[in-house]
């Protein structure tokens, strides 16, 4: 089979799952059929993954990249989308990671999602959403990455807001769209500026004429490639386009780690990758990349200090993480880039299944300060969360560990300014350290809080009412919610089985590219990045001193937050909030980036839909051209009429002064 | 004596009897007033007849006078009509219709 | 071998008219008859039509009034065809959607599907028009039924004047289009010298003076922006949307605002290119407020009807932005977006009469929500029409931003630019009437019930068609290019090479 | 230099009738003014060589038509013209001041022409010209059309006067009830007695206070429409 | 014989009796309507007379159609053009106040005007009347001209006083009289200023003397000025259309039918006669007067329309606003101006029939007299009557697929192709705000709630001596038969325009312009 058939199949198990899924809508609420058929769909389309990788290793490095087109989608005037993928190994990667880490994920949750009403449903989705992610990992164009881009959009919408009878996920995910959409734009008009000269949307093609276009139009292509970042950022949730990947949180923990951590997240950094030939014609734009990355993997690491929502807490970890992806990709670091992705597929997938598992314990409470104790009555799940925060936290040998440091050590190879992000990378990964191991700590430590005691007694804890984490408010239990039938890891088998994969995964997810050791994956995406200009021989020194320090960082923050929070009870943490109540409170306050989107962006918008809704409407469209003109002529008509006296006189003066003003013209004529 | 001054005063009468029928109120009076207004045109006719040494407008200047005739036996039919409707004989009174 | 044009145009509302006289409810079949059997020859049209011929194809062409020079010519060519094509299938549904509902007794009744019927043929016949006066000709007169719908069937107490605001608004713009059409022939028949002529292609051989065609292109652009409506010509829609039934007005909305468009297209930008180029980025701006005024609108009103009215004005503001960028991608985009915009706003409107009908009557959003989880097969339906309303990338709609888009960057950069914020705001309004009318907490008095079969009936093939669409736009694309791109043409050579005089001057 | 002194004299003549006319309040003196107006005009006809004219002037103007209206001003009672400022917009001043304009610019078309003859004192004519074979012929040859509709016209506004003085209308319908007649009885007031004729009653006066009696015997009672039609008069 | 004569008298003037046939049917018609009128018998008169009156309407049709193509001057003397001239446009005029004609005998034909003023006189005065304005259409001489003028008008002051136990009826002729006497003598006055420019009464003999200067001399401009204000006066042009409310309002129904359609016609007849043959040379001194007096038409025809309940004032001031645009025709001083204005003029004819016909026939059903509310709901009561009135409203508004849109684009095309494009434009604008009232008949017929006749007839209809007609009735078959035939012609020349077409474009031949 050839690589393409293979990925064109791989493509259709989901969209497939999905159709059957949304069809299969009306089966009953115990059934887990739907569940199973979306797992199916996913394993096939992991099966066709693995048939497409080996294919691809069958062929010469040389023709490892291939175009397989279906039908002309829209081939007209200046335009020419085709539907067509290609296959080439980067794709063919994420194409792995992508399906792998997504048969997992919904493997756990056809447990975790049993007692939800809108199983079926839920399943579509997530089957729509796999379809989507790999229409654009394979897209072949500008227009299907497009296409594929805004179909996660839609997906990851739809399972935010999967609890829909929930204001704060409608809003939520309203929010994802929207912010979604204008990485949308930013994409299609990046995609013009390129567009513009090379005359065709086809990624090879237009990678064949980047050298020429870096020659002759850099600041066409400057412009398109920050256009370009802006879709990645949107997507990626680096700042300043962030803010909808917290409240994000409103979903599913499943849809968490599967869209939220995995792999749509990751778009951002496929796609820098996937257009590297052009970034490195833009020295200006792969530069902005780099530098939107380290901050947002400080900032997000930073509130990742301070949050108490345990999703969130793992969210702004994936920020931050994300950040070293995107800060590798943009500095031609891509072999370590495309690394980290996949080694933080695993191990962040694997943290929110686990913090999953927790949540279920805790009634669908989130709230890191109301958990406590739950190491005796959940091992299964401390064992998979600890796994989770050392690779994490980048504790050798665990995956984390070599991925992160390659992408560091690159830093530190280019030198220059660059240092700056390799010493902020190491900060930032040293706070990941402290707050990952924070929630380790106060989550499973210390004193069984009730919730604990009930499971370590056998069963479940459940809410007297379920409320609204967020709000405090009623459930409406009609549609489901992490509701009355909560499923933890250890007590489902599915659950434990993704958990467990995922577990190993991350422990020896680092095998691929072990420094000195192995070269798998670096050989493996060479024929992508054969052509790159970029190419880095680090020395041994920076490489065993980025080890070493990463190593001793990871276990530096790890013996904070046990000294703090694990034998300490958190009071230091408290004083040190005391002491430094500016910082904090920016912490919390997410760095007032909500605050500042709200004041430049959302405020004049709805203002402006006020004014015009209030105001203009009534006053300019009714009042002038409207009211304005009728009035013209309702006072020309009372004007009329009253000059209708009735008199016969006055119709005899109007005559006669008519006359006379035609006699007047008459005699100006002559 | 120029043609000329035959015309100043047709268009004085003319003038005249436009006045009237503006200021009269009484239908029978505005009548005459039409009667000026026609007589003036009858004047002016007869005088251009006598410039162009035609009869054209004398022979129109009949007619006129047949029309004149006319209007006076509707317009006093009229008249007579309303006053045996007792409405009131004023032209200012009649006013119905308006708007 | 193709069937004379007459037939297909004048089929619907002959077949209303004998419905009119039979009695009982054949008017309704009839009317249905008439309607399904246009809509199978647009079909067989489609087919049927030969990419290679450049020009217009099965043309039928008669001198109706040779005294005024009129023709009574007809015709189709990539541009109009799969407008027609879509009055076709719009009338269609609707018609079977209408043919639900009692509208009155006896002869009410049966008038309804008569004055529906017109106003398809009327349509019809202003599309495949090639003749200036004919266009004007169904162009006014396609709104004298929905005056009477309108009207007739509106809410009691505000119908009369809403209907009259809608008509004598849309009319002023109309006839000052006469006045310049008839401008339009007798100039150019006085300048070749030839004998009067309204027809198109007689037209575009004379060319007028730039100053003539300036006023012209006012009076056109009054006429046709007013009737689509655009920003700030628009305050008849608000009165007229909630006046209008529903099934008429997914018509209304969905074809005849595109007809003021395509008129762009078919008449003003080939006939008066100076002028066009003279006042593109007049237009343009014009466009920019629609789009972003509309928007902001949509977003703020929680009457149904005018969240879709005002997206319909947002949308023709990216249509008018196509056509006015002057070049073939624009024009292009702005001709599949008309046909996008239809079908997707049609569904919009079934939708809306389906959740009023289970929110106790109200079109209000802030009675609705919630029905979901009762009515999935409803809300996944409404789901793709959102989406398709806000032109999700993989919609149809999205290709004919994408080619709008295209054009306007390619005029102007911080043009594209803006008008790409019109994007993000469709997003906003989509979703939120997505979310407040089938999402969240459910309303006070909605009674959530899954769609009917013969609810289905009505919305199924219209979604199927967007999905249609949203699979292979190539269908359309690639029969319109070579037209479409023609009648962009003249303007467009003019601003690629600007006239030397204006050069030698500056 | 004898025609420029008649000329004056008539033409005095001419303005003070008319001035009469439109001046003097009771349009019996008004009538008698136009008589005045008319011999002098007459007169002028006769200065510009149109005998026939003047004869027919005098003849159908003065005689005829004079007496016409001196029947109906009688019949109608020579009420003085109310003093009082009318209802109706009453701007007399703005009446005259149109009129005087009217004036000013028909005397500049007829000082500013520049007609070859208008100064002079006209064509040179033939022995005959205005005299009634002149104007017969012309009427019998060129202006025979115009000769003859007058014929029609003149029978038309006859028959157009019956039909609106006649005094008993033309209904003779089932339905109506006709007032019966009374004789021997004093004639309704309002309906042209010699003693209303010549003054002695008001019928306006008499009308009034006969209202009230009448309106039962009357078919319809006068003025009955108004009040009846009024709840359905359309607002203006 | 008749050569014999001939010889004998070699001044009798050359009377070409084929042509004059048409006139001289109406003239005779009008005589044996009148003495037919004094039988006794109540079946001759209230029957026979119409019938005659009818007879008399399709005979001058009948003789016009024979004499159809022809082109000749009528009772020519020597040394003289002939006062009459009998062509296609006279004809044309002639067909249309003869249609006009018959719709008003049709609709007076169990109305009660004819009873109140007689039938004999009452139709012999519609015929004379009907006689002037052929007469003013044909002629050819500033006398001719005026007499029928007065030929027309003297029995329309009759006419519209009529039913004299209405006040309003009385008001109307005595409103019309003095008013429309006043015009008759501005228009005089300035026939006598031409003449005296011209030298000549005949048109031909003024257009030969109107070369050069003396065509800018100030006396034969103020005569010109002078004559335009008399015929617009009789046109109804603004602001010397003060009149025709009032006088539509209060005259009888069919009379102001009458005066709405046929005395337009035959002003406009003149019009084009004299302005555009006899004053030709003029034509660039009265054109942008004659087109500013228009504009003003337009405007305050339409406006005055706008809040009008009374149906009939309502057509009264939208007869004005048609006039404005009638008269573009004749300001463009071209072939295709007259064509404009007679296919108008025609088209107009239809339109008003119709409309005049329904509120004929809602002020019998009804007690409500022609008030708007008459209408109300009867798209659904009484649709042959809703359907001819709403085919009349849009037409006049000049909708597509009416006969209305077709004129108003060959008025609009002749202004244009005239240099006088703003015209146009102020055509439309008339149009737009004529929208406004013609669209709320239609609305009050369709679109209001309760018909109207649920109001109980009895208890307010208007007594029937006072008021108008007999209430309560449903209208005579011959009322619903106009309404429905001039309906349908609306309807059939808006989507066939050709065969009026061309009898308009033969009219508009008839005058030898390019």
């Amino acid at each position: 089979m050839s690589p393409t058939t293979a990925a064109w199949l791989a493509l259709a198990f989901p969209l497939a799952g999905t159709i059957i899924n949304a069809l299969l809508y009306r089966t009953g609420r115990t059934s887990r059929l739907t569940g199973y058929v979306g797992t199916a769909a996913l394993a096939l389309s992991f099966a066709f993954a693995i048939v497409a990788f080996l294919s691809l290793q069958g062929r010469d490095p040389e023709h490892r990249q291939i175009v397989s087109t279906l039908y002309d989608y829209a081939v007209t005037g200046s335009i020419d989308a085709r539907m067509a993928i290609l296959v080439d190994p980067l794709s063919v990667l994420m194409l792995l990671v992508v399906t792998g880490v997504s048969m997992l994920i919904h493997l756990y949750s056809v447990a975790y999602m049993g007692g939800d009403r809108g199983y079926a449903r839920f399943f579509a989705y997530l089957n729509f959403f796999v379809f989507s992610m790999l229409l654009l990992v394979l897209a072949s164009n500008f227009v299907l990455l497009v296409i594929g881009w805004a179909f996660v959009t839609a997906a990851s919408t739809l399972l935010i807001s999967f609890w829909y009878r929930r204001q704060t996920a409608t809003r939520a995910g309203v929010k994802s769209f929207v912010i979604n959409v204008l990485g949308d734009i930013g994409i299609i008009l990046g995609t013009f500026f390129i567009l513009r000269h090379t005359g065709t949307l086809d990624f090879l093609g237009t990678f064949a004429q980047a050298q020429e276009l870096g020659a002759q139009h850099q600041a066409d292509l400057t412009a398109g490639l920050i256009l370009l970042l802006v879709g990645a950022f949107a997507k990626s949730a680096q700042i300043p386009l962030h803010t909808w990947l917290p409240d994000a949180m409103e979903g599913p923990t499943p849809v968490s780690a599967l869209i939220h951590a995995a792999t749509m997240v990751t778009a951002g950094v496929y796609l820098i990758a996937r257009m590297h030939p052009l970034f490195e014609q833009s020295a200006t734009a792969a530069n902005v990349g780099a530098i939107v990355g380290v901050v947002t993997l400080l900032v997000a690491a930073t509130i990742g200090l301070v949050v108490t929502d345990l999703k969130r807490i793992i969210a702004y970890s994936t920020m931050s993480q994300i950040g070293y992806m995107i800060m590798a990709v943009s500095t031609g670091a891509y072999v370590a880039g495309m690394f980290h992705l996949m080694t933080h597929a695993f191990f962040k997938a694997l943290l929110f299944m686990a913090a999953g598992s927790v949540i279920s314990a805790m009634g669908g409470e989130q709230n890191l300060d109301r958990m406590r104790g739950f190491r005796k009555a959940m091992p299964f799940t401390y064992g998979c969360f600890v796994i989770g925060g050392l690779a994490l936290a980048g504790i050798p040998p665990f995956s984390g560990f070599f991925s992160k440091d390659e992408i560091l050590l690159v830093q530190a190879q280019i030198g220059g300014w660059h240092w700056i992000l390799y010493v902020v990378g190491y900060l930032a990964a040293f706070l990941t350290a402290i707050y990952t191991w924070r929630m380790i700590f106060r989550a499973f430590w210390g004193e069984p809080n009730e919730q604990a005691r009930e499971l370590e007694h056998g069963h479940l804890w459940h809410a007297p009412q379920p409320t609204n984490p967020a709000t405090g408010e009623v459930e409406d239990t009609d549609v489901g919610f992490p509701g009355p039938e909560h499923h933890i890891a250890e007590r489902e088998g599915p659950m434990k089985l993704a958990m467990g994969t995922l577990a190993f995964l991350a422990t020896i997810g680092g095998i691929v590219l072990i420094p000195k050791t192995t070269t798998w994956l670096d050989d493996f995406l060479e024929p992508t990045f054969a052509n790159s200009s970029v190419v880095h021989h680090a020395s041994n020194g920076k490489l065993w001193l980025g080890l070493a320090l990463g190593a001793a960082l990871g276990l530096a923050g790890i013996f904070i937050a046990y000294k703090i929070w694990a034998t300490g009870d958190g009071r230091a943490a408290l004083h040190l909030r005391e002491r430094l109540a500016g910082v904090h409170r920016l912490f919390v306050n997410k760095w007032y980036f909500d605050e500042i989107i709200g004041w430049l962006i959302v405020r004049p918008a709805s203002w402006f839909g006020r004014f015009a809704q209030q105001t203009f409407e009534r006053i300019v469209v009714n009042g002038v051209f409207v009211g304005g003109s009728t009035g013209v002529v309702r006072a020309g008509s009372a004007a009329v009429r009253a000059l209708q006296s009735g008199f016969l006189r006055a119709y005899a003066a109007l005559l006669l002064v008519g006359a006379a003003a035609v006699i007047l013209y008459f005699l100006l004529q002559s | 004596m120029s043609i000329t001054w035959y015309l100043c005063l047709s268009a004085l009468v003319f003038s005249l009897g436009a006045a009237g029928v503006l200021t009269r109120r009484n239908p029978l009076v505005v009548l005459l007033c039409l009667e000026l207004m026609l007589n003036a045109g009858n004047l002016a006719l007869v005088a251009f007849s006598r410039m162009w040494g035609n009869g054209d407008g004398q022979v129109f200047a009949i007619i006129v006078m047949v029309v004149a005739a006319c209007e006076v036996a509707i317009g006093l039919g009229l008249v007579v009509a309303i006053f045996r409707r007792r409405l009131p004989v004023d032209v200012d009174e009649l006013r119905e219709l308006h708007g | 071998m193709s069937l004379p044009l007459s037939i297909p145009l004048w089929l619907p509302v002959a077949a209303a008219f004998a419905g009119l006289l039979l009695p009982g409810v054949a008017t309704r079949a009839l009317t249905i008859l008439g309607a399904a059997l246009t809509f199978v020859w647009s079909l067989w049209a489609i087919a049927d039509f030969d990419r290679a011929v450049h020009g217009l194809q099965n043309v039928t062409d008669e001198l109706w009034i040779s005294q005024l020079g009129i023709h009574y010519k007809l015709g189709i060519d990539g541009l109009n065809l799969f407008l027609i094509a879509l009055t076709a299938f719009l009338w269609l549904i609707c018609a079977i959607w209408a043919a639900r509902k009692a509208w009155g007794t006896g002869h009410k009744d049966k008038l309804f599907f008569f004055f529906f019927a017109l106003a398809e043929s009327a349509v019809l016949g202003a599309l495949m028009a090639q003749d200036l006066a004919l266009f004007i000709l169904f162009f006014d007169l396609m709104l004298i039924p929905f005056l009477f719908i309108g009207g007739i069937w509106g809410p009691e107490g505000t119908r009369v004047p809403a209907m009259l605001k809608l008509f004598i608004y849309t009319l002023v713009g109309s006839l000052l289009m006469l006045a310049a059409a008839i401008a339009t022939g007798v100039m150019a028949a006085d300048q070749s010298g030839g004998a009067l002529s309204f027809a198109l292609s007689d037209l575009r051989q004379n060319v007028l003076p730039k100053g003539s065609q300036d006023w012209i292109f006012l009076f056109f652009a009054a006429a046709f922006l007013v009737k689509m409506p655009m920003f700030p010509l628009h305050g008849w829609m608000p009165d007229g949307y909630r006046t209008i039934p529903l099934p008429a007005l997914a018509v209304f909305s969905g074809v005849l605002s595109k007809v003021a468009a395509y008129g762009f297209l078919r008449i003003v930008v080939s006939l008066y290119p100076d002028a066009s180029v003279h006042f593109q980025d007049l237009m343009l701006i014009l466009a920019l407020c629609s789009i972003l005024y509309g928007s902001a609108m949509a977003f703020t009103t929680t009457e149904t009807r005018l969240i879709l009215g005002y997206s319909s004005v947002a949308q023709l503001g990216f249509i008018v932005l196509g056509v006015f960028a002057l070049n073939g991608d624009g024009a292009q985009g702005a001709i599949f977006q008309m046909i996008n915009h239809g079908l997707v706003v049609a569904p919009a409107f079934v939708v809306v009469a389906y959740l009023a009908g289970r929110a106790g009557g109200s079109e209000d959003l802030r009675d609705m929500g919630g029905i979901a989880f009762r009515a999935p097969v409803l809300a996944a339906l409404f789901l793709i029409v959102t989406f398709a309303t806000l032109a999700m990338p993989g919609s149809a709609n999205f290709a004919g931003e994408f080619l709008i888009l295209l054009g306007a960057f390619q005029h102007s950069i911080a043009i594209a630019a803006i008008a790409s914020i019109g994007v993000i705001l469709a997003s906003v309004y989509a979703l939120r009437f997505f979310v407040r009318a089938v999402q969240n907490r459910v309303g006070p008095e909605v009674a959530s019930r899954e769609l009917s079969l013969t609810e289905g009936l009505v919305l199924v093939p219209l979604v199927g068609m967007i999905l249609f669409f949203a699979v292979y736009p190539q269908l359309a694309l690639h029969r319109g290019e070579a037209t479409i791109t023609r009648s962009v043409q003249p303007a467009a050579a003019l601003i690629d090479a600007p006239p030397a005089t204006e050069a030698s001057a500056k | 230099m004898l025609r420029d002194i008649f000329f004056f004299l008539f033409a005095i003549g001419v303005l003070s009738g008319a001035m009469g006319v439109v001046v003097l309040r009771n349009p019996f003196y008004a009538v008698l003014s136009l008589v005045v107006h008319l011999l002098s005009l007459a007169l002028l006809f006769l200065l510009l060589q149109a005998q026939f004219l003047a004869a027919a002037q005098v003849i159908v103007y003065a005689g005829a038509v004079i007496v016409l209206y001196v029947f109906v001003v009688a019949y109608v009672g020579s009420s003085v013209e109310p003093i009082r400022a009318s209802a109706g917009p009453g701007l007399r001043a703005l009446s005259v001041l149109f009129a005087t304009a009217l004036a000013v610019e028909l005397l500049i078309a007829v000082v500013g022409s520049t007609l070859a003859g208008i100064d002079g004192d006209g064509e040179k004519i033939l022995f005959g010209f205005g005299t009634p074979s002149f104007i017969g012929e012309l009427l019998l040859t060129r202006f025979l059309f115009p000769f003859e509709l007058a014929t029609i016209l003149l029978l038309m506004a006859a028959v157009g006067a019956v039909v609106l003085a006649r005094r008993r209308g033309g209904i003779d319908g089932a339905g109506d009830v006709l007032a019966p007649l009374q004789f021997g009885l004093r004639p309704p007031p309002g309906t042209g007695t010699m003693k209303e004729g010549v003054g002695d009653i008001n019928p306006t006066a008499e009308l009034s206070r006969s209202r009230e009696q009448e309106a039962p015997v009357a078919a319809v009672a006068p003025r009955a429409e108004t009040a009846q039609l009024d709840p359905q008069e359309p607002s203006r | 014989m008749p050569s014999l004569l001939a010889a004998a008298h070699p001044l009798t003037p050359d009377i070409g009796w084929a042509g004059f046939s048409p006139i001289l049917a109406l003239l005779a018609g009008g005589l044996v309507c009148l003495l037919t009128g004094l039988l006794r018998s109540r079946l001759v008169r209230e029957q026979l007379v119409p019938l005659l009156a009818l007879a008399t309407f399709g005979a001058a049709i009948g003789l016009g159609i024979w004499q159809w193509g022809e082109a000749k001057d009528l009772f020519v003397a020597k040394g003289s053009q002939g006062a009459l001239r009998l062509d296609d446009l006279t004809l044309m005029i002639t067909f249309i106040v003869s249609v006009a004609g018959i719709g008003t005998v049709l609709l007076s034909w169990r109305a009660l005007a004819p009873r109140e003023a007689a039938h004999g006189e009452y139709y012999a005065l519609l015929l004379s009347s009907s006689a002037g304005m052929v007469v003013l259409a044909a002629a050819q001489n500033l006398v001719t001209l005026f007499l029928g003028l007065e030929l027309l008008s003297i029995p329309l002051y009759v006419l519209c006083a009529s039913e004299m136990r209405r006040e309003r009826s009385l008001e109307s002729g005595l409103k019309y009289l003095i008013i429309g006497s006043v015009g008759s003598a501005t228009m005089l006055y300035g026939l006598a200023f031409i003449y005296g420019g011209a030298g000549d009464t005949d048109f031909n003999g003024i257009a030969a003397a109107l070369k050069g200067a003396t065509a800018h001399d100030a006396l034969v401009l103020t005569g010109i000025g002078l004559t335009i204000v008399g015929l617009a006066f009789k046109a109804s042009v603004a602001p010397f259309h003060q009149w025709t409310p009032d006088v539509y309002e209060g005259a009888p129904t069919p009379i102001t039918t009458f005066m709405a359609v046929a005395t337009k016609a035959a002003a406009f007849g003149v019009l084009l006669r004299l302005m555009d043959v006899a004053l030709i040379d003029a034509q660039p001194d009265w054109a942008p007067a004659l087109a500013t007096l228009a504009a003003v038409t337009i405007i305050v025809g339409n406006i005055g329309a706008l809040t009008q309940s009374s149906m009939k004032r309502l057509l009264a001031w939208s007869g004005v606003a048609q006039a404005g645009y009638l008269l573009a025709g004749v300001i463009v001083g071209s072939k295709l101006g007259v064509q404009a204005t007679v296919f108008y003029l025609a088209v107009y004819l239809l339109m008003n029939l119709a409309a005049f016909a329904v509120i004929v026939a809602r002020e019998r059903e009804t007690g409500l007299g022609d008030d708007i509310g008459a209408l109300a709901g009867i798209g659904y009561e009484r649709p042959a009557l809703a359907w001819p009135l709403t085919l009349a409203m849009l037409g006049l508004a000049g909708m597509p697929a009416t006969a209305g849109f077709i004129g108003k684009f060959f008025l609009i095309e002749a202004a244009v192709d005239g240099s006088y494009t703003w015209l146009g434009v102020v055509i439309v604008i008339g149009s737009m705000i004529s929208l406004g009232y013609y669209l709320r008949v239609v609305a009050a017929m369709w679109m209001g709630g309760r018909a109207a006749t649920a109001v109980e007839p009895s208890a307010t209809a208007t007594p029937r001596l006072a008021g108008a007609d007999p209430a309560g009735e449903r209208a005579g078959f011959e009322v619903v038969a106009v309404a429905v035939l001039a309906g349908a012609a609306t309807l059939f020349f808006g989507v066939l325009p050709g065969p009026l077409m061309t009898l308009a474009e033969d009219a508009g031949r008839a005058l030898g312009l390019l």
